[in-house]
């Protein structure tokens, strides 16, 4: 697997020449995530969705090595491998949340317990979201019930630029290192509209109008630009270089393209915007968040191949949310665009497939026709995309990262619940087997640790 | 388009201005009809409506005068019940001047009437009711910032979402928060919460009984104005219940025993942990309200929360109405409906839990709740399950009026559908 | 893949680079993206609807040039006015409009406007992204980027004949930030209604308002005195700043200036590339900021609301500055005590660039009323005004003002064809406009009328068009 | 300087209050909102103030001064709703304005008739617009008052610019409901109608009970003495109380509300009027209508539009316009407003009325202005032209039988420089 990592060739250079201490280490808070070991798998007789747009009648899954070994119908199961009877059931890929404050905004709540607002000035790129996560949030393992192996993990929405994001794998873990999607590129949060503009106006601080958001971006993204152009400078010609600076190092691995935004924006005018900006400082915007007002430039985001992460229930909570509609992810679809459901909520997240479901039903009531094996993509592969992990996770082809969840019913279905999860062919949850029901430490010797919730 | 706009605004007008429309007289036809009344379920049958109140259900009805409406084979129901929301008191959440659902008012807690201010051109309203909601319960909350010194939030009232008018029943529940909220609006204990609202429970019974001498000057100093002692009097005489929001296993024995004591009627809302006490719940004829999806352990007061709580309630014998997920997320009361039935709780209870027990906890059973003769005709022809996202409502009677199958959100989808549609000439339903 | 969006741009700098003069061989290599402050960034996607060849024939034409063609006809092709004039015959393939007894003016132009940056409703806090009230100089913000193209304020102020406006920042600040000039069409990004070519602007704001504001936080400026220091502070850091850019670029040598937003702004106005616009009410004040004009080399387009314009007339005429006025609007604060309802007349009698401008969502709607009163002030104080020339304060002369009056304002061949057709005299207080075009589209048809481009009415009370 | 000039010049105009001349104004085309209807060609007759005859054919008396009115229009001197004229000077200057009271005692009670300015440089002002009186208004003012559901009393006045301008005092007492009563009330609307309530079932008992009162016994009471004592005439359906609303719901609760309590309400701003309109119509409850009121600038007038007023006329409200959306600066454009009114539709001689005698009957002094009639008091305005054009000027305003000087602070100003 070839990649460069985390960060740019240019800084890489740097923290040859120079030194670690005083420029970036090549992976701190490197990803210490294992593979659990399993026996190899099959599925048979199932109804599969891939991810892929596939919907295949009585499928059969092969799994080994955690990864996919063959999808298909009337595939054979080779000797050796687990057979699980997989009839009147249906398999889709692990659900993807691209939108998760699991674990940096945790339960219960407490007043310390949000984690995920540094909201002390308009950018704090500077922050990451794995330094503020609780693997023992009770919250992973409801989402796990849910389905859900695969999670973006954000800060919050009050800055203009709220801190890097960090892609988990849905384990039960002690250290967020142990959950860290190992070579998962980083995200920024960045944060349009009312959030930011109410947080610091109100304190008589910049910004205090969208105009304000729009002029505190661009100065960043100059200092970035100029603190990227100074590391080169340094390289080319082999000056001084500038002292590192965690805030710019985000960004400038932004506009180096190895840091993918995120970009929390309601309002179609300003994400018209904002691809705007992306245009002026040569960086690409890789989704747009909540992005309720998509549906009104559906044509425009798929040209752009921005994807649009989204509710179907959620709105009206406040004037740019006004417009939301349920129709909006299938409009994306229909229009040709990335769509993804995502959930920005603990309880939502443990069903993602069911507010996917509500999006296909709206879709459907609006005339377009969507079938299921397109719409999971909406929960799966699409959200893949956006996290910039396309190539291993979020469909069922062979070759991928074994994340699978099995499903009693449609995963359409309020009745649909999750039988099984595998991630990287391991099991991690069964609804039938309480060894993979135990709660976090936290609620240990606490009411409800038992039920299964 | 603008006929169709003309069309809109007409029928507002129309609602607005005149009293109740006339409703014709008409059959729904062959359908599968979930009463939800004594008839239980019924495989193949007919609801004749006549004068917007249900005239006659069953296998065979006769109606050869009657408009007919071929439900074909289509599952029936009786309209929603939205426990505790703000439909109709509420626009955008974050706008303090479009938000009619608490006061900050000194004097004025238990005096709080969520029935004035009802505004029955809300864009929540057909949002909620394009869900097969019907009707609902409007409380009221707590305005931030308010704490001590004011337990009750106000009175709720139940509202119809659609036609005039829209308030049906003042008063039909005083909304107390105990628990975790109430000890912090009683100066940061549950202990104190208890004793103030004894003590003002003593006072309003004072009150009631010595208005004459109030009016000389010549009783003891209230803890309470008068508008909100004249609030509680209902209360203490059992005339209306307090709705008491609490979670814990404890507060919720607490507040049985409150009720027993000072022998108030009660409903119990939120419920977290009702399922470790189910029994003594039941044992005590209190009903309870849930929002059955809640499982998050998200604070002290709610370790316990599990999926199961409602089919544990429901088993031990307690009458259980469910809830939406707030105002502008009324709609997916039916799918947090579905979701318990996916728990393990029996279908029929999951939608009785929507229809008829929320009619029964708050006292409308003899108007709304099921389709049973004599009943207000709200009626939803579902095109699939009703408790299940890929279902959806084709047709929707609200006291025998069909009601439009649009909503702000439908228009908006429209403006912008005709971008992504491969061909123009699909059409939307709602 | 991920650079593909830099093709277009890395195109539109080497379009730029050629632009400054001094492009010796040793000039500096193209800076990284975003780094190079003359790069458009947020540029206009602005289209003319399809617009159809259109006759209007027997109407009074006020054309904004001064003239009144009773009986005229006026051509409009592609968009633009072909011919004006009386007795013109009308070619085949025109749409003939008989619009005898009614009249015609260019589009009414509102030279002070807020909307889209306080939309409706405008009692909601979330809806105000007018003032960034957070510092004296915030030159660095773009009115663009606060601006929501569904504010319903813009369909009604096109149904009032409003072609073209300038949205500004707010006056809480000594430099509010940069204005934007807006095509009054349907759209749903503020670059698709941005008048493509048109100065960007300046809000500059005199007085009480950003005293108040900073003085109550105990903070400079806190008087008049203070705000001139504060003006002339920016100027000099902003001379200084367009001195390094220039010997960078001369030079070719060394680390270029960090670019700064706020100063990229200033420095464009002293280069004449932005225009000021500068909220100042009392004619002492104006006079202090023609001073400062002076003494930092640059020009004052335009004084807005400039209440005593009237009593400095002959300055302003002399440092060819418009005075963008109200009528009725007096006496809610000191320095608009002294405001006239003759203030426009008695600067456009003087030979000066007056304008009736708004800064009001209800006002826009009748901008041909609010200079009616003006003409009649003006008539009852013995001025002779005709129709013809008082149109210009709502046409002509905002359009001078903006810096588009080669492209639209007056009705003459070759101009875009933004034009209104009244059904009385636009001085008539009974007037409406019966059809409104930009850029030979037809954007409003009263006879004909359609649902409002704005999205926030949508299934609300008051959705329909009758408003 | 030159205001405390003016302000002596206008004391040594005062004339004696029944020393106006006799006045015939001839040969105009006059509107008197009246019985008489319009009179193509006419004359009226001032004496002692009054009007003395009006008609089409009436002798001058002998000593008569004469105005030429030829090819001019008169009308009734205008009356502008829900002004505070002679109550501010400068908005932002608080000193300078007497429109609102924050004492915690002095709500209901607020008498908006004491303390007015009549040498107020913006009476002029208005004047030039036509118009001769004013309903003044109080206002609401300040944070935090959040228990002040009342602003005070009404008065309608003249604009002679004499001490006894008052026409009538405490002609409405004034209430601010939908949005800003739910603000008032701690953010509900709920809220602010059991505050009512309550209020008025205070009023009552103190009513009932104010000798135990002043003994101090009685109930706890909500407000202060002088509050319930001028909520008297307003519980008892004597003095009509002044409602702020919007929104078509709250203005049906509103409706419902004063039915039930046995309330006199004027409607003031009901952008949503439109919608029910026969309910207002039904409850025979005038309104005060902004005419230029058509943007959504809240939740509560998504509704607004610009022909509410032709619309309430239609189903039979009586209507009364406003200016400037109350602002007393800008009082002149009430005549603008009724011009913009007609070209949506509400007829001529509507409109006259919803700036003359609508308002004098809404507020209890139809019986001395509103109309050109025999008997009632003589404010006269001559006009050039139609009185709603901006191109049209007053060519004379009397009020109370004496004519007005046709100037203005503004004119000496424009004098000056013009001058120049």
């Amino acid at each position: 697997m070839k990649r460069i990592g985390k960060l740019a060739g240019l800084t890489l250079a740097l923290a040859l020449a120079v030194g670690a201490a005083a420029q970036p280490a090549d992976a701190p808070f490197a990803s210490t995530y294992q593979r659990r070991e399993a026996p190899p798998l099959a599925i048979v007789g199932a109804r599969i969705l891939t991810g892929t747009g596939a919907d295949l009648a009585d499928g059969t899954i092969l799994v080994r090595d955690g990864r996919v070994e063959a999808v298909g119908q009337g595939i054979a199961v080779p000797d050796g491998y687990e057979r699980i009877d997989g009839r009147g059931r249906w398999v889709t890929p692990g659900l993807i949340d691209a939108h998760s404050h699991l674990g940096v905004s945790s339960s219960p709540q407490t007043p310390l317990s949000g984690d995920h607002n540094e909201g002390t000035a308009p950018n704090t790129a500077e922050v990451w979201a794995e330094h503020s996560v609780w693997p023992q949030d009770p919250q992973f393992r409801l989402a796990r019930a849910g389905g859900v192996t695969t999670l973006l993990v954000l800060p919050g929405s009050s800055n203009l630029f709220g801190g890097r994001s960090v892609t988990l794998r849905n384990v039960p873990a002690v250290t967020v290192q142990e959950m860290k999607f190992p070579d998962a590129p980083y995200g920024v949060k960045m944060a349009c509209g009312e959030n930011p503009k109410r947080t610091f106006g109100a304190r008589g601080r910049s910004p205090a109008t969208r105009m304000g958001n729009v002029a505190l971006f661009r100065r960043a993204w100059i200092e970035a630009a100029d603190y990227a152009r100074r590391i080169e400078r340094a390289r080319s010609s082999g000056g001084e270089p500038p002292r590192r600076d965690l805030q710019l190092e985000t960004l400038a691995g932004v506009l180096d393209g190895d840091i993918l935004v995120h970009n929390h924006c309601y309002r179609a005018d300003e994400m018209a915007v904002m691809i705007d900006m992306g245009r002026e400082f040569g960086f690409r915007i890789g989704t747009f968040h909540h992005a309720t007002e998509a549906y009104k430039i559906a044509p425009v985001l798929a040209r752009e191949g921005i994807c649009v992460a989204t509710w179907a229930s959620s709105w009206g909570s406040k004037m740019e949310a006004l417009d939301a509609i349920e129709e909006n992810a299938p409009m994306i679809h229909a229009a040709g665009g990335c769509a993804i459901i995502h959930s920005d909520d603990a309880t939502l997240g443990q069903r993602l497939n069911q507010e996917a479901g509500i999006a296909l039903a709206a879709g459907r009531g609006a005339g377009l026709a969507i079938g299921e094996g397109e719409a999971i993509k909406w929960i799966t592969a699409n959200p893949a995309r956006a996290l910039g992990l396309a190539d291993r996770v979020g469909t069922l082809e062979p070759g991928r990262m074994a994340d699978l969840v099995l499903w009693s019913a449609n995963p359409f279905s309020v009745h649909a619940m999750a039988e099984r999860v595998w991630i990287d062919g391991a099991a991690v949850w069964d609804r039938a087997d309480s060894r993979y029901q135990a709660p976090s430490d936290f609620l240990l010797g606490q009411p409800g640790q038992g039920a299964p919730r | 388009m603008i006929a169709r706009l003309a069309l809109m605004l007409l029928l507002s007008l129309a609602a607005m201005a005149a009293g109740p429309a006339r409703a014709e007289t008409f059959l729904i036809a062959n359908a599968r009809i979930a009463t939800m009344g004594r008839a239980g379920t019924i495989e193949r049958g007919s609801i004749l409506v006549r004068d917007g109140r249900i005239a006659a259900v069953g296998a065979d009805v006769a109606a050869p005068d009657a408009r007919r409406i071929d439900a074909g084979g289509r599952i029936v129901t009786p309209g929603l019940i939205a426990s505790g929301t703000g439909l109709g008191l509420i626009e955008v959440r974050s706008v303090d001047a479009a938000n009619d659902r608490a006061t900050r008012l000194p004097g004025i807690s238990a005096a709080f009437d969520a029935g004035y201010g009802l505004n029955p051109d809300s864009l929540l309203v057909p949002v909620a009711r394009l869900s097969g909601i019907t009707r609902a319960i409007a409380t009221p909350t707590y305005a931030e910032g308010t704490g001590a010194e004011r337990l009750f939030a106000g009175q709720a009232a139940a509202v119809t979402l659609g036609g005039q008018p829209m308030l049906m029943r003042r008063g039909v529940a005083m909304v107390l928060a105990l628990g975790e909220d109430g000890a912090e609006r009683a100066g940061g204990a549950r202990g104190a919460a208890l004793t103030s609202l004894r003590a003002i429970l003593a006072d309003v019974r004072d009150f009631a009984r010595r208005r004459a001498a109030y009016d000389r000057g010549e009783t003891r100093d209230y803890l309470l104005s008068r508008a909100d002692l004249e609030a509680l009097v209902p209360v203490v005489e059992r005339r209306m219940k307090l709705l008491v929001s609490v979670n814990r296993a404890s507060d919720i024995r607490d507040a049985l025993a409150f009720a027993r004591e000072e022998r108030v009627g009660i409903i119990l809302e939120g419920v977290a942990e009702g399922w470790r006490v189910a029994a003594e719940i039941a044992a005590a004829g209190v009903p309870v309200l849930l929002t059955p999806v809640d499982n998050l352990p998200a604070s002290f007061e709610a370790l316990g929360a599990t999926l199961d709580n409602a089919r544990l309630l429901q088993r031990a014998g307690v009458l259980v109405g469910f809830q939406g997920n707030g105002n502008h997320r009324e709609r997916e009361l039916r799918y947090n409906a579905g979701n318990a039935v996916a728990a393990g709780l029996a279908w029929e209870q999951g939608l009785a839990a929507v229809t008829i027990n929320p009619a029964r906890i708050f006292g409308l059973d003899d108007r709304v709740g099921s389709i049973e003769p004599g009943k207000e005709a709200d009626l939803v022809i579902w095109n699939g399950d009703p408790l299940d996202t890929l279902g959806r409502p084709s047709a929707i009677f609200i006291r025998g009026e069909a009601q439009p199958m649009r909503s702000r959100q439908t228009e908006l989808r429209d403006r912008y559908l005709p971008a992504v549609l491969p061909s123009p000439s699909q059409g939307a339903e709602p | 893949m991920r650079h593909t969006v830099l093709l277009p741009l890395i195109a539109a700098l080497a379009a730029c680079a050629g632009a400054p003069p001094p492009a010796a061989p040793s000039a500096p290599a193209a800076l990284r993206a975003g780094l190079d402050p003359v790069v458009e960034a947020y540029p206009s996607t602005y289209r003319a609807a399809p617009a159809e060849r259109v006759a209007i024939v027997g109407a009074t034409i006020l054309t904004g040039t001064g003239a009144e063609i009773a009986d005229g006809t006026l051509l409009v092709a592609d968009g633009r006015i072909e011919a004006v004039g009386a007795g013109l015959a009308v070619p085949e393939g025109y749409g003939r409009i008989d619009a005898r007894g009614r009249w015609v003016t260019p589009g009414i132009i509102d030279a002070h406007s807020h909307l889209g940056v306080w939309s409706q409703p405008d009692n909601v806090e979330a809806q105000n992204d007018v003032n960034e009230l957070t510092e004296p100089n915030t030159a660095q913000v773009w009115a663009e980027h606060s601006l929501w193209p569904q504010d319903p304020g813009f369909d009604l102020a096109r149904e009032a004949g409003v072609t073209t406006l300038m949205i500004l920042p707010g006056s809480g600040n000594l430099f509010g930030g940069r204005t934007v000039t807006v095509r009054n069409v349907p759209a749903m990004s503020v670059q698709a209604m941005r008048f493509p070519g048109a100065p960007y602007g300046l809000k500059v704001a005199c007085g009480e308002n950003p005293m108040r504001t900073y003085g109550g936080r105990g903070r400079s400026p806190a008087s008049r005195m203070g705000n001139v220091a504060g003006y002339r502070r920016a100027w000099i850091e902003a001379a200084d700043y367009a001195r390094r850019w220039d010997a960078w670029r001369r030079t070719g040598t060394g680390d270029p200036p960090r670019r700064d937003l706020q100063l990229d702004t200033l420095a464009g106005v002293l280069e004449g590339e932005i225009l000021v616009h500068n909220h100042c009410y009392r004619a002492d004040e104006m006079a202090v900021m023609l001073d400062v004009a002076r003494e930092f080399g640059f020009r004052i387009s335009t004084f807005h609301h400039a209440s005593e314009a009237y009593k400095i007339a002959p300055l302003l005429v002399r440092a060819d500055v418009c005075a963008a006025t109200w009528t009725n609007w007096w006496g809610y604060k000191m320095e608009v005590f002294d405001a006239i309802e003759e203030n426009a007349a008695i600067v456009d009698r003087a030979g000066g660039c007056a304008i009736i401008h708004s800064d009001d969502a209800v006002l826009v709607q009748r901008l041909n009323q609010e200079a009616a009163a003006a003409l009649s002030a003006g008539r009852r104080a013995g001025l002779t005004i005709s129709e013809g020339e008082a149109i210009r304060w709502i046409t002509a002369n905002p359009a001078r003002a903006l810096g588009i009056s080669g492209e639209t304002g007056t009705i003459e061949p070759g101009k875009r064809a933004d034009l209104v057709l009244w059904n009385a005299s636009p001085f008539s207080i009974y007037a409406l406009a019966d059809r409104v075009w930009i850029d030979g589209a037809l954007v409003h048809d009263r006879s004909r009328p359609e649902p409002r481009h704005s999205d926030f009415l949508l299934g609300q009370p008051g959705q329909e068009p009758a408003r | 300087m030159i205001a405390r000039l003016l302000a002596l010049l206008a004391i040594a105009a005062w004339p004696g209050a029944a020393a106006a001349e006799t006045v015939a104004i001839v040969g105009a085309r006059i509107l008197t909102g009246g019985p008489a209807g319009e009179i193509s060609a006419g004359t009226v007759i001032v004496r002692d103030g009054r009007i003395a005859a009006v008609g089409a054919e009436l002798a001058v008396p002998a000593g008569a001064r004469i105005v030429d009115a030829a090819g001019g229009v008169v009308t009734p001197g205008f009356v502008v709703a829900d002004s505070t004229l002679g109550a501010v000077e400068v908005s932002q200057v608080p000193a300078s304005a007497d429109r609102a009271s924050r004492s915690a005692d002095i709500s209901a009670a607020f008498d908006l008739s004491l303390g007015l300015n009549p040498d107020s440089i913006l009476l002029p002002v208005a004047r030039l617009a036509g118009i001769t009186r004013a309903v003044v208004t109080p206002r609401y003012e300040g944070g935090g008052d959040r228990l002040r559901l009342f602003a005070g009393q009404a008065a309608v006045i003249d604009l002679g610019q004499r001490p006894d301008m008052v026409t009538r005092p405490r002609v409405a007492m004034v209430l601010q409901m939908g949005e800003g009563g739910a603000e008032r009330a701690g953010g509900a609307r709920g809220a602010a109608f059991a505050a009512l309530r309550t209020i008025l079932e205070d009023v009552r008992h103190f009513a009932r009970h104010r000798g135990d009162y002043d003994r101090g016994g009685g109930r706890p009471q909500t407000l202060s003495r002088a509050d319930l004592e001028a909520l008297v005439p307003v519980a008892e359906g004597r003095m009509p109380l002044i409602v702020q609303a919007e929104r078509a719901s709250d203005i049906v609760e509103i409706l419902a509300f004063a039915r039930d309590q046995g309330l006199r309400v004027i409607l003031d701003g009901a952008s949503e009027g439109w919608r029910v309109a026969p309910a207002i119509a039904r409850a025979q409850v005038p309104v005060i209508v902004d005419p230029f009121a058509n943007l959504p600038h809240g939740f509560a007038e998504l509704g607004a539009r610009l022909d509410n007023a032709a619309r309430l006329h239609a189903a039979g409200v009586d209507i009364v316009l406003k200016a400037g959306s109350g602002a007393a600066h800008r009082a002149r454009e009430l005549r603008y407003g009724a011009g913009n009114a007609v070209a949506h539709g509400l007829p001529y001689a509507a409109a006259l009325a919803a700036v003359t005698i609508n308002p004098a009957r809404a507020f209890g002094v139809a019986d001395r202005i509103g109309s050109i009639e025999q008997g009632k008091e003589a404010d006269l305005v001559l006009w050039s032209g139609d009185p709603f054009e901006p191109l049209s000027q007053p060519r004379a305003v009397f009020v109370r039988g004496v004519e007005q000087p046709l100037t203005a602070r503004p004119l000496e100003l424009r004098d000056r420089y013009m001058a120049r």
